[in-house]
């Protein structure tokens, strides 16, 4: 007799309404049981054609576009696509404006890495870390919101420049608050980071080694908890970075597997640390005087012809934006593409969740954290 | 009629009820299920007749282990949502004939055999301690064939349970 | 007069006795004739019980039915780890379908 | 008997009065100590007046500050929801598994002794009914899941069924420690076996009817004790153990379908199968109604035995909700592997104490 076993495969849907796909993902799962054969990500459900929108915007005009790309980390796409326009256009920032720019891309990539390991946990079942960490995530919120008047969408650096400035209560509010987030962190650090389940949970899953996360493209903290010491802040500086003494934290495998859902959460929580630090030196370093409109240009109609690549470090990784250039009177961009990180992230999902528990596809995916925002543009 | 008595009805509707829905329902999940809640039944009546240690574990072998076995069984071998029996139609007559014949003489056995009814207190008295008592009394050899044999079906539906595909590994 | 009689538990057995019979004899389903099974072992409990009451006013009846119960765990566990068996290698549980011994 | 018979009604309505309020206040316990671990206030607006208000439409009541009824008001509104039955769903078994679910749970309370005199049912084998009825439970639990025709649901309903069965073992065997000990099957006589001081508890070795080498039971009570609690954690679907109703993984588990009253049936009986689980934790560990001093017991204070016995309960359930606030939840195989590996185990090994103390030390 032909010697068969056929067991029923069971389509799921996890998404678009799914509790921890973090948005509008759908992930078809074929499973045979609680084990998952195979995993396909949809994308697309948040699609705005972001990068077809632009073709018809002024410059400065694209600015809030990028804010709603990864709505989590608005400031650091921001500050992503001034860079590609300053590039282009040859403008130098004055000093103050890079402080200001550092001092707040840091504090919004912290508040980003809180969405990050706090929704981790929610995803593991550990709801009191998210919400004790989102306590910290309104005093961020607070801060920006005095310097940029809003407190998701920022729209606060500008081309040249930033859109207001700061005074200096505002930086002592700052340096308060970097004092009282160390401790809060520690505290979300001893619940979650070595506890037992958690850890039972996280390590040995989802295992990312170097060179796959280097084929697929990871970058960001993602990249970096496979073991692979890459961050633009140290490996190709922008803004002032070249000042400030931090460290690269990078995942080494302590619970488990280097590449591990572990090593990519702790990374996050390590990095928090460092930002802070960089903020700290930015408080430091930063003076009052001076125009921050100083080199804002007043149009945009002696735009030079050519195209420019620029990339930065945003919280997800390396956002690069590409553009294109008509120069002379067209005030618009010819074409604006964007590479965003969480895309990369995202497109290992099908390699990686081939053969674990469902539960462990939660676990991944809330590991690469993912902004569908981003992903979909 | 005594309040008893209409509990034993009840009960006894219960039983037969689910047991036709076991026997006549095309749909094998309505099957189990009513095969759940007839020996439920079940475990009443041994209340009635003063078993309650029995009604205990009928509840719990029963309505517990066997039944949610059954339907474990169930959704693991067939497509989950189209679960239906298929019976022949000859098959049909033919049992339901030796059935009623069966229903036929045990009916007539009951009802004209003279039982003999030793008449005793109805007075409810705990059993559970006398169980024990026999278990490791008078009953010792066949309580631990029974341990074994326990031990030996749990390995051997292991055993023929196992996936093949780990045995090659 | 129903509950302390031994004719009504006896007329109870005797029809579960019979369904469990003609489960037996009417499904093609593996599962569902375990269920008939089943239902024959419960009538016979009953009996035993009941017998247990009423003729010998003891408790080797709820020994017996006890035994009966361990029998019949041990009986659904092999069979359904049979049935599943059965169903990896002919995609069905149907016992006309199962005709031949070889694995 | 007629006194007893009163007696015996009383309880019944005080059990029927408790089966309604326990998941009431539970909710609302859950809400607010969450709320205080995680640094926030909780439900503060609905207190009994201004949900009186805003049912008479006047502002007669003075408002609430502590959201006393927040529960009652979630209550009526989900009595007010639509009853949505999915189209593809089963109508009958799923309009009959909250039923089933609650049914199960909910009997179980009627052998719970809250005092010498208040036991509704004084079953002589009242462990062991408790046990059986509350694996009706698991069925209905099962039916939920596949009658919504959800994915989701039969994934959870299979994940809780897996669970509930195996943590049964465990919880029969360490009970059965208790069980021993006492020679008795009856909640009330182990109850009774327990009074005097709180060393008499079988938590602390029962020295009362053991004389003083009672004290070598101590450990392994101890861990007999931590042992039922965990597995009572994973019979009653709680965290770290929540996985069939992961709200992160499975949605909701085996009750993602439903809306309305039946979704809040299932909540409530949740919220009655923790009592139960911690009731007998309490009478079978912590001497039930005795409060462990002999001066604030029945004899001296009477009424207190009730409150003392609730009290304990309740203490159980704040630990039970400090547990799921603190810990993440296991995987469905790391659960199993608790189970069969470390649990059933240990339990083994203190079930042989325990008969090896029961037959050489006694």
């Amino acid at each position: 007799m032909e010697h068969k076993i056929e067991t029923d495969f069971m389509i799921i849907n996890m998404g678009p309404q799914h509790p921890s796909t973090h948005g509008v993902l759908r992930l078809e799962l074929k499973t045979d049981g609680e084990i998952v054969m195979a995993c396909r990500p949809f994308l697309g459900y948040l699609h705005r054609c972001f990068e077809k929108h632009c073709e018809s915007l002024d410059y400065l005009k694209i600015i809030p576009f990028t804010d709603r790309m990864d709505y989590l980390a608005s400031m650091n796409n921001n500050w992503a696509f001034c860079i590609a326009i300053e590039k282009l256009m040859g403008i130098k920032v004055s000093e103050k404006c890079e402080y200001l720019r550092v001092i707040v891309g840091e504090l919004n990539r912290i508040a980003s890495h809180i969405i990050a390991f706090g929704t981790f946990g929610l995803d593991i079942g550990a709801f009191t870390p998210f919400l004790l960490a989102f306590i910290q995530r309104e005093k961020i919120f607070d801060l920006l919101e005095e310097a940029s008047g809003a407190r998701m969408l920022y729209n606060y650096i500008w081309v040249g420049g930033v859109a207001r400035d700061v005074d200096g209560d505002w930086l002592k509010k700052t340096k308060k608050f970097c004092q009282e987030f160390k401790p809060a962190l520690d505290e979300v650090d001893e619940l979650l980071s070595l506890n037992k389940i958690f850890v039972e949970r996280t390590a040995n899953v989802g295992v990312v080694t170097k060179e796959m996360a280097i084929s697929y493209g990871f970058t960001g903290p993602n990249l970096r908890g496979s073991g692979v010491n890459w961050d633009l802040r140290k490996n190709e500086p922008y803004s002032l970075y070249t000042k400030f003494d931090f460290n690269i934290p990078v995942g080494a495998g302590e619970q488990g597997q280097v590449g591990d859902c572990w090593d990519r959460y702790i990374i996050r929580i390590r990095e928090c640390r460092e930002s802070i630090k960089i903020i700290e030196q930015a408080l430091e370093g930063i003076s009052l005087e001076g125009d921050i409109y100083e080199t804002v240009p007043k149009n945009f109609n002696k735009m030079p012809k050519g195209e420019v690549y620029a990339r930065s470090e945003t919280p997800r990784g390396e956002m690069g934006i590409y553009v294109v250039s008509e120069g002379g009177k067209a005030p618009v961009p010819y074409r604006v593409k964007v590479r965003s990180p969480a895309f990369c992230s995202l497109s290992i999902l099908e390699e990686i969740c081939k053969g674990v528990m469902i539960s462990d596809v939660i676990a991944i995916l809330g590991s690469v954290d993912i902004v569908l925002g981003e992903v979909d543009r | 009629m005594v309040p008893a008595d209409f509990v034993f009805l009840i009960l006894a509707t219960l039983i037969v009820a689910c047991g036709f829905v076991v026997v006549f329902h095309s749909k094998i999940i309505y099957s189990a299920f009513a095969l759940l809640f007839s020996f439920f039944g079940v475990g009443g009546i041994y209340i009635l007749l003063n078993a309650d240690f029995l009604a205990g574990t009928q509840l719990i072998v029963y309505v517990g282990g066997i039944s949610v076995l059954i339907l474990f069984g169930i959704l693991l071998t067939k497509k989950i949502y189209n679960l239906t029996t298929e019976e022949t139609s000859t098959q049909k007559i033919i049992g339901g004939a030796t059935s009623l014949a069966f229903l036929g003489a045990l009916a007539a056995l009951i009802f004209n055999t003279d039982w003999q009814i030793v008449t005793t207190t109805q007075e409810f008295t705990p059993q559970t301690l006398e169980i024990g008592k026999a278990f490791m009394g008078n009953f010792i050899l066949p309580f631990e064939l029974a341990a074994i044999l326990l031990l030996v079906a749990l390995i051997g539906a292991v055993i023929i349970g196992r996936d093949e595909k780990k045995e090659e590994i | 007069m129903f509950y302390n009689s031994l004719e009504p538990y006896l007329v109870l057995s005797a029809i579960l006795f019979v369904l469990g019979l003609l489960a037996m004899f009417t499904k093609r389903n593996a599962i569902s004739i375990l269920m008939g099974v089943e239902l024959v072992l419960n009538a016979a409990c009953i009996n035993f019980v009941a017998f247990s009451r009423f003729v010998e006013n003891g408790i080797s009846g709820q020994l017996v039915t006890i035994f009966i119960i361990i029998l019949a765990a041990s009986e659904a566990a092999v069979a359904l780890a049979i049935i599943l068996h059965l169903y990896r290698h002919i995609n069905s549980i149907n016992v006309d379908e199962a005709t031949q011994l070889e694995g | 008997m007629d006194n007893i018979l009163v007696w015996t009604m009383i309880s019944i309505l005080v059990m029927v009065g408790l089966v309604s309020v326990v998941g009431i206040i539970s909710i609302y316990l859950e809400r607010k100590v969450s709320a205080f671990m995680q640094d926030r206030l909780g439900p503060m607006e609905v207190g009994f007046g201004s949900l009186a208000n805003a049912i008479i439409g006047k502002k007669t009541f003075k408002e609430g500050r502590i959201g006393l009824a927040q529960s009652l008001a979630d209550g009526l509104k989900l009595l007010q929801k639509e009853d949505i039955v999915p189209k593809g769903a089963d109508v009958f078994l799923f309009k009959l598994a909250p039923m089933i679910v609650f049914g199960g749970t909910f009997a179980a309370f009627a052998a719970l002794p809250l005092a010498e005199y208040f036991v509704p049912a004084d079953i002589n084998i009242g462990l062991f009914y408790i046990l059986a009825i509350s694996s009706f439970g698991v069925t209905g639990i099962l039916m939920a899941g596949w009658a919504s025709n959800n994915k989701w649901g039969l994934l959870g309903a299979l994940r809780s069924t897996a669970q509930m069965v195996s943590y049964e073992i465990p919880i029969g065997v360490s009970l059965i420690s208790i069980v021993m000990i006492c020679g008795t099957l009856s909640l009330k006589e182990m109850v009774l076996a327990q009074s005097g001081w709180f060393w008499n508890w079988h938590l602390f070795g029962a020295i009362s009817h053991n004389g003083a080498i009672g004290i070598v039971l101590l450990p392994v009570m101890f861990i007999n004790f931590l042992i039922y609690f965990t597995c009572s954690l994973a019979e009653t679907n709680r965290a770290p153990f929540d996985i069939p109703e992961a709200e992160s993984e499975l949605v909701a588990g085996y009750h993602t379908e439903y809306t309305g009253m039946r979704f809040a049936i299932f909540f409530l009986a949740e919220y009655g199968a923790i009592f139960v689980g911690n009731a007998i934790a309490v009478t079978l560990f912590l001497g039930g109604w005795n409060s462990g001093i002999p001066m604030l017991d029945e004899a001296n204070i009477p009424g207190i035995a009730p409150l003392i016995f609730i009290t304990k309960v309740f203490v159980l359930i704040f630990v039970v909700m400090w547990v799921r606030w603190t810990l993440p939840r296991l995987r469905v195989d790391q659960l199993m592997n608790l189970c069969w590996k470390y649990l059933i185990p240990f339990t083994l090994f203190t079930f042989f104490y325990v008969t090896i103390y029961k037959v050489f030390l006694t």
